[in-house]
């Protein structure tokens, strides 16, 4: 069972003092030209702390980089050797982190282990901690209601907080976070009941605050029933920009590619890079033949893999409701455009 | 992990990227959220901004033409090999007879001091670029 | 940009990127929006959601032209006559901007008279576009409030250019959509800067800030500031210096980051000129085809190894900043000018970008506020900005043009330089894919944009392809008077049947030996957007 | 490091023992590890398919064209050249050192096999994962009733695996019919589609298992007629081939619905691929 506690804002950057020494800390800080995005802290000092806006990308980029080294080779006359590169954080805790991209880590956990033990996201995934925040206002493009996993994150966080004004209610909810309060007691206290009371309050507040109605169920049952119009996946087609943006901010696109690249005339690296499975390219064979229509049918894919696939497979879709690909798409062809056309009789 | 905001190389619309570097090497690009070009979205040559940087085909020494062959030299010797080359040919022939193409893909700054180069140190106003490619 | 110039007296886009997605018309004339300036595109787009109407000017069926609310098919080359017959429209249902006209503008008469002379049966005929939808264009374009006129070089990569231009430019005056915010006249610029290039004087008739090298006033000053005595003959154009055949004046060239091996017209002849001469220093990230046939390789530094600005589409003047060092031994450019420099008596001891910044803010009225400081923080500054306090110009020609009054100068169509006849049927239009960029430097070394786009592909009209038994995919030899190449046949009704279109990106189908170096006289604008050519299936 | 016992995406490096010229498109090319140990104790069922890894060239997936059985302690490899690694591949010479990983895939069910006579049609390069079945069958004779293989080729000269097809003819129970889209001066044999040798063979589609593998169209014809013969579609089996990064369920480019070819196929029969969206059906 959690239990609650809490932490006054006064001690919040005592208590990451106290936390960036035992960890590589990782947190929403907006930079100077006025973006948010996750970021190492360099110094608890300076940081420059942003609980009030949307970071701009999820923990992706962290946990399962755009890029990365998974072997070097070496290759000439005499043989070809690949030696596997593994990168090796140090125990690392992401703070700040809301409903939508712990929902993410919880699929991508499931999606680099289930099948194929994945090292490289594991190797990145060890040792991190969780530190949940709940979100008292929905951002604009948020739509995490209707995907059922926020704006209060149910499960994954390690610790948990609510912003009660001048003070966090805390509950942890792995192992890890009671480790935490158990380490610096001096932070926590015990929370009270009307303060429990006050959080159930600012969850039903921030549940009546989403601007977007988005109605995922809606288009999952139209997409079960086999009811979305083929004209839907024309237009969506029509409109993409093909460029992967989607994908590519989205928490829990996890399609990738791995490609040699030289060095030298002997040496080289293989490298593992995200892809969108929108690309033509993506299914394209090496004789030119591609089995999946560009465009319209991996346009359909994308969705159908997200709102059917998962749902038939995990229980519940693979979107977070997170709104990054509203807040991207070039053509207007993200999936709130997606479910409101599969949701037109 | 760093990210380092910059501005889009290819096309004229000149969006704001971030440019993520890990351990000396340029891994990723992503969009700025609020910037008023790119307003958090780039096109497929913005999001894969990062790819070229680190290719193998880059050059990375000076070459110099030696019996018909390109062959890596030092620095002082491409410098003053180009330098001797054009002071001759602007002694023999006259300022004139030398032509300078400057880059809509360089900077301000450079195609500044080109233009400031080819007019006060070449001595000639002929500089263009691709402005009307 | 030199019609522009002459009309407004500034060659730019009026407006910011941000304010299309206000307007209630587009017209979007010779531009593949959504391939070459995407960000312009879901603009256009976002407009259009929004209810907006946009009208898509283009003889190829683009996927803008798709989303459009009228798209005007044109025969290629026949923009002057379309424009004109819209306003002659316009005149005829009283739809223009008397005040507009009589306040800001001069030379109306002279476009009301040629107009008067425009026959809209003759239109028709030439533009291929039914006259009723030139009229509906006229109206919805007059009507509205907040209209842009976005065009790009489909408009100025034609003999006609300068003209063409112009006649947009009349157009927009004759509706009064010039002055305000959201209604405007906006070239795309196709390169990261190549508006800072012009800005920057890399041209040979203009100093920085377009100040003319053939003024006395301006060539003192600039003697001035920079202590030496200037030429006072404007140089040579870049087709100048890259067409002469090894027979011209130019025997020492210099070239910083271009490949006019594969970008320039009738590459072929580039390719003697350049062997022709006794010396070609080349600086560049990649051993291009230029660099190919240097004497001397500068490595340069890439984008992500140096500091500096960059100048867009819209005049806004950002930083690029350094985030890794020059790999290898490679230099950014400034230090190899410097270093020539040097090297040839004439030290330039810049310490930093930030400090030759400066030194443009002191000779270029344009960006006499742009310091490296201001730009470190928030999102670069639009040009003209006079100042430290200058907030920038986010649109352009409020109250007045830069020139006094808008100029009209009446256009007529102008055939192009080449046509199809017997012996070279098809007509031959150029252009960019989206997933490629210029001549592929950059943009081929990516493992994701190369797959998508690996190889030129010749767009053919199913109903030519059936005429010559080409197929889907199959290899065609594609020929005019100036050379050939070979590339796949990519069958779609993109295109008209009686024109083909490819891109330059690829070095293995150089489409530029085919095209032609006929150029606008005015801009020098080479006709990349019409030749004449044939196309023939490739035995195998 | 907890994981690095079991990087599913290490290679081990193999060496090429002989290559056969097939035609002037394919090769095969017969692999042994160069660890003794890990050659020795590589196991793999007809059907699946290896990661290749070319120096520079990154990885491709490769079906294997041969049975344990028939030639242990080597794996066969038949490639056609198609893109950059496989045309990179085919300057390979003996000696030289590539990398695979795998086995990966669903595999031919050898064992619903058994009993039954087998109807093998092949296009191409398609024959090569059924040459693996087909070796291992012959391998283990008695257990498999009559063979028929059906194998159609553009024109003669592109006929690949002929002296496998001639070593077959040899055995008994065993039946080889070859077509050709285009005839060439000397061909005396059949001349169409594949499909159209099946009104050649007399088999008993109740008795029979068919297993198909070439470009898509022929495998969309193929499995037309065989239906038509009144071959059940779970005795219809056949392989597909998409573009694979991974191999082990994770990249998704060989999505196909809601499965994924690289662990879910590449062996389908078609009772299965008529609920999918299956280009080789449409």
């Amino acid at each position: 069972m959690s239990s609650s506690h809490i932490l006054k804002k006064d001690h919040l950057i005592p208590l990451l003092r106290k936390l960036g020494k035992a960890y590589r800390l990782v947190a929403p800080m907006q930079n100077r030209h006025g973006d948010t995005l996750f970021a190492e802290v360099a110094s608890v000092e300076t940081m420059a702390l942003d609980l009030d806006h949307q970071p701009q990308e999820s923990l992706k980029p962290f946990l399962f980089p755009q890029q990365e080294v998974i072997a070097a080779y070496e290759a000439d006359q005499a043989g070809y050797a690949l030696h596997p590169r593994y990168a090796a954080p140090p125990p690392t805790l992401y703070f700040g982190v809301r409903s939508c991209d712990l929902a993410a880590i919880l699929y991508m956990d499931v999606i680099f282990s289930q099948r194929t033990r994945e090292p490289h996201y594991l190797g990145r995934r060890h040792n991190t901690v969780l530190v949940g925040l709940n979100c008292n206002a929905p951002f604009p493009n948020c739509f995490c209601d209707a995907t059922k996993n926020g704006p209060f994150s149910e499960l994954g966080a390690d610790l948990q907080l609510t912003d009660l004004g001048d003070r966090f209610l805390v509950t942890a909810g792995r192992a890890q976070g009671e480790t935490i309060v158990s380490r610096w007691p001096q932070f926590f206290s015990a929370a009270e009941e009307a303060e429990i009371k006050k959080q159930y309050q600012l969850y039903l507040e921030a549940r009546g605050g989403f601007q977007r109605q988005v109605h995922v169920d809606l288009a999952i049952r139209r997409l079960a029933e086999g009811m979305v119009d083929e004209a839907v996946w024309q237009q969506l087609s029509l409109r993409c920009q093909d460029c992967a943006g989607c994908a590519y901010v989205c928490p829990t696109c996890t399609c990738f590619t791995i490609v040699d690249q030289p060095r030298s005339a002997t040496s080289g690296e293989r490298l593992r890079c995200w892809d969108a499975c929108t690309f033509a390219g993506f299914t394209r064979m090496a004789g030119g033949h591609n089995p999946v229509e560009p465009k319209k049918a991996a346009i359909k894919h994308r969705f159908l893999h997200k709102l059917k696939y998962d749902v038939e497979k995990h229980g519940r879709p693979s979107c977070v409701g997170c709104g990054r690909c509203l807040d991207i798409c070039f053509g207007g062809t993200d999936i709130a455009r997606f479910v409101e056309l599969a949701s037109e009789e | 992990m760093r990210e380092v905001l910059t501005t889009c190389v290819y096309c004229g619309c000149g969006c704001g990227v971030y440019l993520r570097e890990e351990g000396g090497r340029v891994v990723g690009a992503t969009a700025s959220r609020n910037h008023p070009v790119s307003r958090g979205n780039l096109c497929v040559k913005g999001w894969h901004l990062h790819e070229f940087i680190h290719d193998p085909a880059r050059l990375t020494t000076p070459l110099l033409r030696k019996n018909g062959t390109l062959t890596p030299v030092s620095w002082d010797e491409a410098l003053d090999y180009t330098t001797a080359a054009l002071g001759r040919l602007k002694a023999d022939h006259g300022p004139d007879s030398l032509g300078v193409l400057a880059s809509a893909k360089c900077t301000n700054e450079e195609n500044y001091l080109l233009q400031k180069f080819t007019r006060a140190v070449l001595g000639t106003n002929n500089i263009d670029h691709c402005a009307r490619l | 940009m030199a019609g522009l110039a002459t009309t407004f007296g500034s060659g730019a886009m009026t407006n910011s990127i941000n304010e299309i997605e206000q307007a209630q018309v587009i017209l979007a004339v010779g531009t593949n929006t959504t391939e070459a300036h995407p960000q312009v595109a879901r603009r256009m787009l976002d407009a259009v959601d929004r209810g907006a109407k946009l009208i898509v000017i283009d003889p190829r069926r683009t996927r803008l032209a798709e989303c459009a609310t009228l798209h005007l098919a044109i025969r290629p080359g026949s923009d002057i006559a379309l424009l004109n017959g819209m306003m002659r429209i316009i005149l005829d249902e009283n739809l223009h901007d008397d005040l507009f006209i009589e306040m800001r503008t001069e030379n109306f008469l002279a476009l009301r008279d040629m107009l008067y002379r425009v026959d809209l049966a003759e239109v028709e005929v030439e533009t291929g576009v039914p006259r009723d939808r030139i009229a509906s264009a006229a109206r919805l374009y007059a009507r509205a409030q907040k209209a842009v006129i976005c065009y790009c070089l489909g408009i100025t990569q034609h003999i006609c250019g300068t003209d063409n231009v112009q006649s947009i430019a009349n157009l927009a005056m004759l509706t009064g959509h010039v002055e305000k915010e959201w209604t405007g006249v906006d070239p795309l610029r196709g390169q990261n800067n190549v508006q800072g290039a012009c800005d920057m004087g890399a041209l040979p008739s203009v100093y920085p800030s377009y100040q003319p090298v053939a003024d006395p006033t301006f060539r003192r000053k600039f003697e001035q500031a920079w202590g030496v005595t200037l030429p006072e003959q404007p140089g040579l154009t870049l087709l100048d210096m890259t067409h002469s055949g090894g027979q011209g004046a130019i025997r020492g060239m210099y070239i910083m980051g271009e490949n006019p091996m594969l970008s320039d017209p009738d590459a072929t002849k580039v390719e003697a000129t350049l062997r022709g001469l006794d010396f070609l220093a080349v600086s560049d990230l990649f051993l291009t085809e230029t660099a190919q046939l240097a004497h001397v390789v500068f490595p340069a530094a890439s984008f992500a190894e140096k500091t500096g600005t960059v100048t867009n589409s819209e005049r806004r003047v950002q930083l690029i900043r350094q985030v890794i060092p020059p790999l290898g031994e490679t230099w950014p450019d400034s230090d190899t000018i410097m270093a020539l420099a040097a090297r040839l008596g004439y030290p330039m001891p810049y310490e930093s970008q930030a400090e030759v910044m400066e030194e443009i803010a002191l000779l270029t009225p344009i960006y006499s506020g742009i310091f490296h400081d201001r730009l470190e923080t928030g999102w670069g500054l639009q040009w003209p900005c006079w100042g430290r306090e200058h907030p920038g110009t986010p649109f352009l020609h409020k109250y007045y043009f830069t020139r006094g009054k808008g100029h009209f100068v009446p256009a007529q169509p102008i055939p192009a330089s080449e046509l199809p006849d017997d012996d070279f049927p098809l007509l031959l239009n150029t252009g960019r894919v989206y997933h490629q960029y210029h001549t592929g430097t950059m943009s081929r070394q990516c493992p994701t944009l190369t797959r998508e786009a690996d190889r030129a592909l010749l767009q053919l009209n199913p109903a030519d392809a059936k005429g010559l038994a080409i197929r889907q995919g199959e290899m065609v030899r594609l020929t005019s008077r100036r050379g050939s190449i070979e590339l796949a046949a990519s069958l779609t009704e993109e295109v008209t049947a009686g024109s083909v279109y490819t891109t330059f990106h690829f070095h293995e189908a150089p489409i530029n030996r085919l095209t032609t170096a006929a150029a606008d006289p005015k801009a020098k604008c080479p006709e990349y957007k019409i030749c004449a050519v044939r196309v023939e299936k490739v035995s195998p | 490091m907890p994981h690095t016992q079991s990087d599913p995406y290490l290679p081990q490096p193999a060496r090429i023992l002989r290559v056969i010229g097939e035609n002037s498109q394919i090769k095969t090319f017969v692999l042994a590890f160069t660890d003794p140990a890990v050659n020795a104790s590589f196991r793999y069922q007809p059907g699946q398919f290896l990661m290749v890894s070319v120096p520079h060239c990154g990885e491709a997936p490769i079906s294997i064209s041969s049975a344990q059985q028939a030639t242990p302690g080597e794996i066969h490899l038949s490639v056609r050249r198609a893109g950059k690694l496989t045309s990179a591949m085919h300057l390979l010479a003996e000696g030289a050192i590539i990398a695979l990983r795998g086995p990966y895939g669903r595999f031919f069910p050898m064992s619903d096999l058994c009993g039954k006579n087998l109807l093998f049609v092949g296009g191409g390069i398609g024959l090569a994962p059924l040459r693996a079945v087909i070796q291992s069958c012959l391998a283990d004779r008695g257990r498999f009733g009559a063979i028929t293989i059906l194998y159609g080729s553009r024109t003669p000269s592109d006929i690949a695996f002929r002296a496998d097809l001639a070593c077959w003819e040899q055995e008994a129970g065993v039946q080889c019919l070859l077509t050709v889209d285009t005839p060439e001066p000397g061909w005396s044999g059949a001349v169409g589609v594949v499909p159209k040798l099946l009104d050649q063979v007399a088999l008993d589609p109740a008795a029979s298992k068919a297993l198909v593998c070439g470009p898509p169209l022929m495998i969309k014809f193929t499995l037309a007629a065989l239906s038509a013969k009144g071959f059940a579609d779970q005795d219809i089996i056949t392989t597909l081939e998409r573009h694979m990064k991974c191999g082990v369920g994770l990249c998704r480019h060989c999505h196909l619905d809601n499965k994924l070819v690289c662990v879910d196929g590449p062996v389908f029969t078609k009772a299965e691929l008529n609920t999918l969206h299956v280009m080789e059906l449409a």
